[in-house]
């Protein structure tokens, strides 16, 4: 197999006191989904920080495409092709939807004309392209997050950070995410994956990594991690079992 | 729509131009001249201010720095006037890249009160400096040549506004600054560098406002710390791009322009009511920030319809190549 | 433009930070005006002229003083202009008179750096500070036991940086040893400056500043407790504005002046002397008037002594300008204020130095003159009596 | 009896409508939910309820009163009381104090010290964070403040706006099970939620809301044999 | 010089406490209003020009009506909070922009307003404590302390312990933080948000009211003395942490000192200078704030 696009080597994340991420290895192949499970808490936004650019590592390394991007600002890893959404929307509330993308479109597209048409055309992929006018803020949250993965997609990256993209979304709505997902993937783009929904995550994912307080507890495909005693006590709960 | 703007401008700018052939008061076209530089001191404040979103409660800083070094260049190094008011401009341009870099790195009130601080400190350099003639201020050489005055302000202010508008409004720059307005730790992750963009907004505020600080100089002949490094063009950019609207071009200048009018004719012809003036200039502010909060541009012009949805046959021709498989119809699953 | 009266332009701070300077200076200039008109108009071979003022802010911004200038003269066609009360508005508006060759008197800005840029349509009735300063220091070295030491402080603006510097080029000529000399920052407390100078014990202080910091001045003294022999201020501490705000506190603090409401002085124009003028004041505005106003009264009486010397009518032109210029930089006139007579060359060009400066002293809530000799209404009391014990 | 009693309310936000004409009612002691799809215009019911936005027509009657128009601290001292969508807390505070501004009201205030020793104990998690401020919570920790912030009031009703979003399903459920305890204990209890399928079997009653209207209600049960129901909701 | 130390940090610390008193109010009703209220410094003038006029008409000490100019102030603030409020959570715009051009409007008219009523000239409210000192030479120090400036710090220091308390131990103060943090959740939870607020910045504006009296006491009072008092009440509550209560008493006496300082033993024609600089470093330092505690 070819060189994992990314690798997550020993990273550990503390604040003051607290180890949010700890010692944590797993690395994510070209094209694959990886799903990141984990109780609430268990660090899994704080690593996506870390592989982001938002936070460097205490300790540990990122390997991304062979280079070590542990501790480079996040607009340089937008530019080496690693796009993310927030687990806590953050649509620029003052602007349409469309100069929303149109920004992240910028990254590809230098040109205004360029980078609207091709903001278009991503916003006609997710869906949004008859809220293209309206103003972000007027979204509602199941807007707000088509509005993460646009701008996320606009950037055209090659490996995509989705934390929670489905959370708050009806079934149908849900539905129409993960399909959107699996389209990304048919693509070839690499994407990690946070979600506390079973049913999407069981589904889409090709291969689970499980954090618990901090550490991750388990790692492999769906199946293996479901039947992972120690990931139902932490996580699944008895019923799911 | 677009056309009609154009046109309106043009007019505009034609009367501007050919104005003083018209008109031969020295007092008008004086009059003129100030309110030329005031829109030039609006726009360029709200590059920083209404599209980057940081409160310079300092912009008066640059105004005077631009006034002080042509002041400096003309009188001590004997510069010509020409060759002195790049060097205004340039100026301000340095401050704001050496201030910038800590002080751009403060959010909302802090920033807007370290601004100030740094303006005021400013200030007390020029009151303890010999080279700027401390408290006395400084003189400059008199050229009262009203027409000149006129049409330099007006080219300045003119091209000022041409360079903004294309920027602002043309180029992806002024886009990516509202970006940077709204959420700056999201606009990290679309790929901008927050840091470099809100430097770049700051130095292209400063220059212009110290180039007309420098005009300024020229023009009045006589500066000192208090009437250049004063809270005064601080705070009166501050109104005028509110009263007519933050992050457009066009409404700091109708900003501008009511509000420099209304205390022209104040001043001109009410004098005996000097004092009723602050009264009503204070309850016009607080009014219209209760009545109109989006400016007046912002509620004379309801935002237009925004952009049109490209015709789906676009689609298929040109799609970049990254993305035609995202929009890829539903068979390619 | 035919009219039967002079319209002259009087350009002043009547908003901003000079506000206060600004409004007594208009005092000065409405008195006269209505003192004139009271009496018909200026008399001009024999017809009477009646005076209208029309004014123009200048904001206590120079840009603003240059504009209203402008205006004055390019709108309201007035005949010449009383000018502004700082120094700053001057220098701005003094090259704009300049050019539409419109004579200006200014009856308050003091500094003399007006003076030395040599404006040829720029006149001044009070003398610049650094023609007055050395008096009442000298005053202050007549007494008994001579003073030894002095500390000198100054605000940070033009006029009483001036001021604190014209103190201590007096001081050195007059061997008072100087154990302090500082600029202070405007407007702020100097309580610790202030406890720094009492470590010294310096038998005088003197003191360059504006109105507000006057007060806090005196109150700091007091509340740290030092009482030097002799505290020295400048005109301000003359208007009664001052002596009503520090009550008590305010005896037996020194000031240079040029005028005060019992100067001695004798005139044939509008006031008889200066307590005519100080009735008058008292009349009009509940104030006797300070230096200030009573110099800026004193530029309209130069006006119309030159206008009545060369006999020029409403809506002059400009050879008739020229003339009054000659005749301003000739006239010699005796006024309420004392005596008016323009320097014509040094570095005092065109400013009032006719008049003697005085040492006034501030005794039993009233303005008393104790010094040069030749004016003094009352022995000087010193040394100053102790805060505690009044 | 019912407890809540809304009757043909319409919202506005600006030019748009976002609520029209809604009527249901909730009776003491039950649980109901309401269900739909996203942007239906759940919150915004849940908000007029609360007098958090005004409503432009219609009546809203707590325990026999009128509360239309009454602004929402007078409304939540009646004893009703919202946890908000997206958990709204006060993300300078501590947890403890987070918590301690729940019992703000003076029904609330004199048993906080007990109400507070009952939630740590449903929520131990909170105990051991009790001096972590807020804002650095994860999700899952927020939401559980959130609730027990509402408890604090001492509440007849608590509204619960999506509460189960982001939480990891051990939480999930222990959410749901938090919930029906607190029903069980007499609470009345008014569920807005995306997991239909717990939200359905839990229960007493349903009402299903799609662009601004009511569509559809009736037992848990009932609905889930809905076929309609089941394709716009249930997702298969 | 060294024997002007004490002197110096007794006259440092004495003019924090004037800057305590200018400050904490004002950071009190940032903190909770989110409102930087450019008319601080006016609050601080008609507060003067009140006990300065009761003074005169009474003849008694403005010290004695400090109670009165509270209650008053404390109604007219009251009764403008709404108005700020409407201003501050308008959707549309930059509400905290426009509560600051709001302020800014507010602070021009109460000049213009004062400048009719009150005229252009400096003041000075007289009273008994302005007359009298302590004197530390029997403990072997060549210090001075002014009784009103003494008094000025125990005011000072009284209003911060006061107001700490009713944030940290009251209900009324819990219910203050919630609102300040999030207005509805703070509803939600039964605070009455209009009320609270209105309580807010009545209280501020009656202590800023007060602090006026003693100001006049201590320095002087005109139309135009707002805008000093203005700028360093700014720059108390930024350098403490904007809204950071605690922070004020320290970020006060550190401008005091360093003032008193540097006018001691520097030139003091930089001392303003010294103050800008020092509040800029600081804040580049520490951007939130002396303490990184500021909202
Ligand atoms: N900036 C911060 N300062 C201090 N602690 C933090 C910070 N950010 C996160 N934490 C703590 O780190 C831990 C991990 O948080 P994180 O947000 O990564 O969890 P998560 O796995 O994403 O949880 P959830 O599924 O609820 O979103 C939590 O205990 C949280 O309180
Ligand atoms: N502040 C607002 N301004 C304008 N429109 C709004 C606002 N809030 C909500 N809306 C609109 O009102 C409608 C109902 O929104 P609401 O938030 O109540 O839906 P919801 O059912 O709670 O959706 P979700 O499941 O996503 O939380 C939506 O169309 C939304 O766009
Ligand atoms: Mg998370
Ligand atoms: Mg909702």
């Amino acid at each position: 197999m070819a060189e994992p696009i990314l690798k997550v080597n020993s990273v550990t994340k503390c604040f003051g006191g607290l180890t949010a991420v700890d010692d944590v290895s797993f690395s994510v192949e070209k094209g694959e989904i990886v799903g990141l499970i984990g109780p609430n808490g268990a660090g899994k936004t704080t690593l996506f920080n870390v592989i982001s650019g938002y936070y460097a590592p205490t300790k540990g390394n990122v390997i991304f495409q062979g280079n070590d991007i542990s501790g480079k600002p996040p607009y340089d890893l937008a530019g080496v092709g690693i796009g993310r959404t927030f687990q806590v929307v953050k649509p620029f509330a003052g602007l349409t939807v469309l100069e929303n993308v149109t920004i992240a479109s910028f990254l590809k597209h230098p040109k205004k004309a360029d980078a609207e048409r091709h903001a278009w055309q991503v916003l006609e992929t997710t869906g949004l392209a008859d809220r293209a006018n309206v103003s972000a803020a007027g979204l509602t949250l199941a807007g707000r997050k088509r509005l993460e993965i646009s701008k996320a997609l606009a950037l055209e990256p090659s490996f995509l950070l989705l934390d929670e993209v489905v959370a708050g979304l009806n079934p149908t709505e849900a539905d129409r995410t993960v399909e959107l997902i699996m389209k990304l993937k048919a693509q070839g783009l690499t994407i990690l994956i946070v979600e506390h929904i079973m049913r999407v995550i069981m589904n889409i994912s090709d291969r689970l990594v499980v954090l618990n307080f901090g550490k991750k507890i388990a790692e492999g495909t769906p199946s293996e991690v479901s039947s992972d005693p120690h990931v139902v006590q932490a996580y699944f709960g008895e019923e799911a079992a | 729509m677009k056309n009609r703007g154009a046109t309106i401008l043009a007019i505009i700018g034609a009367a501007l131009l050919i104005l003083p052939l018209v008109v031969h008061d020295t007092f008008v076209l004086r009059v003129l001249t100030e309110g030329v530089m005031w829109i030039g001191l609006a726009i360029a404040f709200d590059v920083i201010a209404g599209y980057t979103g940081y409160l310079n409660f300092g912009h008066g800083a640059f105004f005077g720095i631009g006034a002080y070094t042509i002041g400096i260049l003309m009188m001590q190094a004997h510069l010509p006037f020409w060759a002195a008011l790049p060097a205004g401009g340039v100026a301000a341009g340095i401050v704001a890249l050496i201030a910038g870099i800590p002080t751009l790195r403060l959010k909302g009130a802090y920033f807007a009160i370290a601004t100030w601080a740094l303006s005021r400190a400013i200030q007390q350099l020029a009151l303890n400096m010999e080279m700027t003639g401390g408290p006395d201020g400084m003189r400059l050489e008199a050229f009262l040549n009203p027409q000149f005055f006129y049409y330099l302000m007006l080219i300045t202010v003119g091209a000022t506004f041409a360079i903004l508008w294309y920027l602002l409004e043309r180029a992806p720059f002024g886009l990516k600054l509202k970006a940077i307005r709204e959420d700056e730790e999201g606009a990290k992750a679309l790929g901008l560098n927050p840091t470099k963009l809100k430097m770049q907004s700051f130095i292209l505020s400063a220059l212009p406002t110290g180039i007309l600080g420098g005009i300024y100089a020229y023009w009045i002949t006589f500066i000192d710390p208090s009437s250049t490094l004063g809270d005064l063009v601080s705070d009166q950019a501050v109104v005028m791009v509110v009263f007519g609207g933050m992050g457009t071009l066009f409404g700091p200048a109708l900003g501008a322009i009511l509000i420099f009018a209304f205390k022209t004719i104040f001043w001109a012809y009410l004098s005996d009511f000097q004092l009723l003036y602050l009264i009503i200039l204070g309850a016009l502010i607080a009014i219209s920030v209760i009545f109109i909060p989006n400016g007046l541009w912002g509620t004379l012009v309801k935002r237009k319809a925004g952009a049109t949805r490209p015709e789906q046959k676009a689609e298929p021709a040109s799609e970049p190549a990254a993305l035609s498989a995202v929009a890829a119809p539903e068979e390619g699953n | 433009e035919q009219r039967n009266f002079f319209k002259i332009g009087v350009i002043t701070e009547l908003s901003g930070d000079l506000v206060t300077g600004g409004n007594i200076t208009k005092r000065g200039y409405d008195l006269w005006a209505q003192e004139v008109n009271a009496k018909g108009g200026i008399e001009i071979q024999g017809k009477k002229y009646p005076v209208k003022l029309v004014y123009a802010d200048a904001q206590s911004n120079p840009a603003a003083g240059a504009a209203a200038a402008e205006r004055l003269i390019t709108q309201e066609k007035v005949d010449f202009i009383l000018g502004p009360y700082s120094s700053g508005v001057t220098l701005a508006v003094a090259p704009v008179v300049d050019k539409y060759k419109i004579p200006m008197i200014t009856g308050s800005a003091e500094s003399p750096l007006i003076w030395k840029n040599k404006f040829k349509y720029t006149f001044g009735t009070i003398p610049p500070i650094n023609f007055t300063g050395a008096t009442s220091i000298k005053t202050l070295t007549e007494m008994k036991p001579a003073p030894k030491t002095i500390a000198i402080i100054g605000s940070n603006d033009a006029f009483s940086k001036a001021t604190a510097e014209s103190y201590k080029a007096a001081a050195e000529k007059a061997k008072l040893k100087i154990v302090k000399f500082s600029i202070v920052p405007s407007g702020q407390d100097m309580t610790p400056l202030l406890s720094a100078v009492r470590s010294m014990k310096p038998d005088v202080i003197a003191f360059g500043g504006h109105d507000e910091e006057h007060v806090k001045f005196v109150k700091a003294l007091k509340q740290i407790g030092y009482t030097p022999k002799a505290l020295l201020m400048h005109c301000g501490i003359t208007d009664k504005a001052f002596i009503d705000a520090v009550g008590k506190d305010g005896e037996q603090i020194f000031g240079t002046t040029c005028w005060t409401g019992t100067a001695k002085t004798k005139s044939k124009v509008l006031w008889p002397n200066a307590a005519a003028y100080a009735a008058a004041s008292q009349k009009a505005f509940n104030n006797p008037g300070d230096y200030t106003q009573g110099g800026c009264s004193a530029a309209g009486i130069a006006f119309q002594t030159a206008l009545q010397k060369i006999g020029a009518k409403p809506g002059m032109d400009e050879a008739t300008r020229t003339k009054l210029i000659t005749a301003l930089e000739q006239i010699d006139v005796q006024t309420f204020y004392g005596r008016v007579k323009f320097a014509t060359s040094g570095e005092f060009y065109h400013a009032n130095v006719g008049l003697d400066p005085l040492t006034v002293q501030i005794q039993g809530g009233q303005v008393k003159t104790v010094g040069p000799k030749a004016s003094v209404e009352a022995p000087a009391i010193y040394p100053m009596k102790e805060w505690k014990s009044r | 009896m019912n407890l809540l009693d809304v009757n043909g309310i319409s919202v506005n936000y600006g030019d748009i409508q976002a609520l029209w004409n809604i009527s249901f009612s909730v009776a003491k002691g039950q649980l109901v939910a309401l269900i739909g799809a996203n942007g239906a215009g759940k919150t915004t019911t849940l908000k007029s309820l609360c007098g958090l936005i005004p409503t432009a027509s219609g009546t809203i009657h707590y325990d026999g009163k009128l509360v239309t128009g009454m602004p929402v601290h007078k409304v939540v001292d009646l004893g009703i009381t919202l946890v908000p969508e997206g958990r709204q807390l006060f993300p300078k505070m501590t947890v403890e104090e987070n918590l301690l501004v729940g019992a703000y009201l003076k029904r609330a205030h004199g048993k906080r010290a007990q109400t507070l020793k009952r939630i740590y104990e449903i929520f131990p998690r909170l105990e051991e964070r009790r001096t972590q401020t807020a804002e650095t919570l994860s999700g899952g920790e927020q939401q559980m403040v959130a609730i027990g912030r509402a408890l604090m009031q001492d509440p007849q009703v608590i509204m619960f706006d999506e509460p189960s979003l982001g939480l990891a399903p051990i939480m999930v459920q222990e959410v749901f099970k938090v919930i029906q305890e607190l029903h069980k204990q007499g609470l009345t209890i008014f569920l807005v939620e995306q997991n239909v399928h717990q939200t359905l079997k839990v229960a007493d009653y349903c009402y299903v809301m799609e662009n601004g209207r009511i569509v559809g209600q009736g037992t848990g049960k009932d609905l889930e044999a809905d076929e309609s129901i089941r394709e716009a909701y249930l997702g298969f | 010089m060294m024997e002007l130390l004490p002197q110096a940090l007794t006259d440092g610390i004495l003019l924090g406490g004037i800057y305590i008193t200018i400050a904490i109010a004002f950071s009190l009703t940032y903190g909770v209003m989110h409102v930087i209220d450019f008319a601080v410094g006016e609050w601080i003038m008609f507060g003067a020009f009140t006990g300065y006029y009761l003074n005169k008409w009474t003849g008694l000490d403005p010290f004695l009506f400090l109670p009165v100019i509270f209650v008053l102030y404390f109604g007219v603030g009251y009764v403008i909070q709404p108005v700020i409020h409407r201003v501050l959570s308008g959707t549309k715009g930059n509400p905290f922009l426009m509560g600051l051009v709001f302020t800014f409007g507010l602070a021009i008219m109460f000049r213009g307003l004062a400048l009719t009523a009150f005229g252009f000239y400096s003041n000075s409210i007289p009273s008994a404590f302005s007359e009298g000192s302590f004197n530390l030479e029997p403990l072997g120090l060549t210090v001075t302390i002014p009784t009103v400036r003494l008094v000025g710090l125990a005011y000072a220091l009284g209003i911060t312990l006061i107001l700490h308390y009713l944030l940290k131990k009251t209900n009324f103060g819990l219910g203050v933080r919630a609102l300040a943090q999030h207005k509805d959740a703070a509803g939600l939870m039964g605070v009455n948000s209009k009320r609270t607020g209105s309580y807010v910045y009545g209280i501020y504006v009656g202590i800023s009211a007060m602090t006026g009296v003693l100001l006049g006491c201590i320095l002087s009072i005109g139309a135009q003395m707002g805008n000093e008092y203005t700028i360093f009440a700014f720059f108390v509550v930024v350098l403490a942490g904007m809204g950071y209560l605690a922070g004020v008493p320290w970020a006060a006496l550190l401008l005091g000192l360093v003032q008193s300082i540097f006018m001691i033993y520097f030139n003091p024609s930089h001392t303003l200078l010294a103050v800008f600089a020092i509040l800029y470093i600081i804040l580049l330092i520490s951007p939130r704030g002396l303490f990184g505690k500021g909202v």
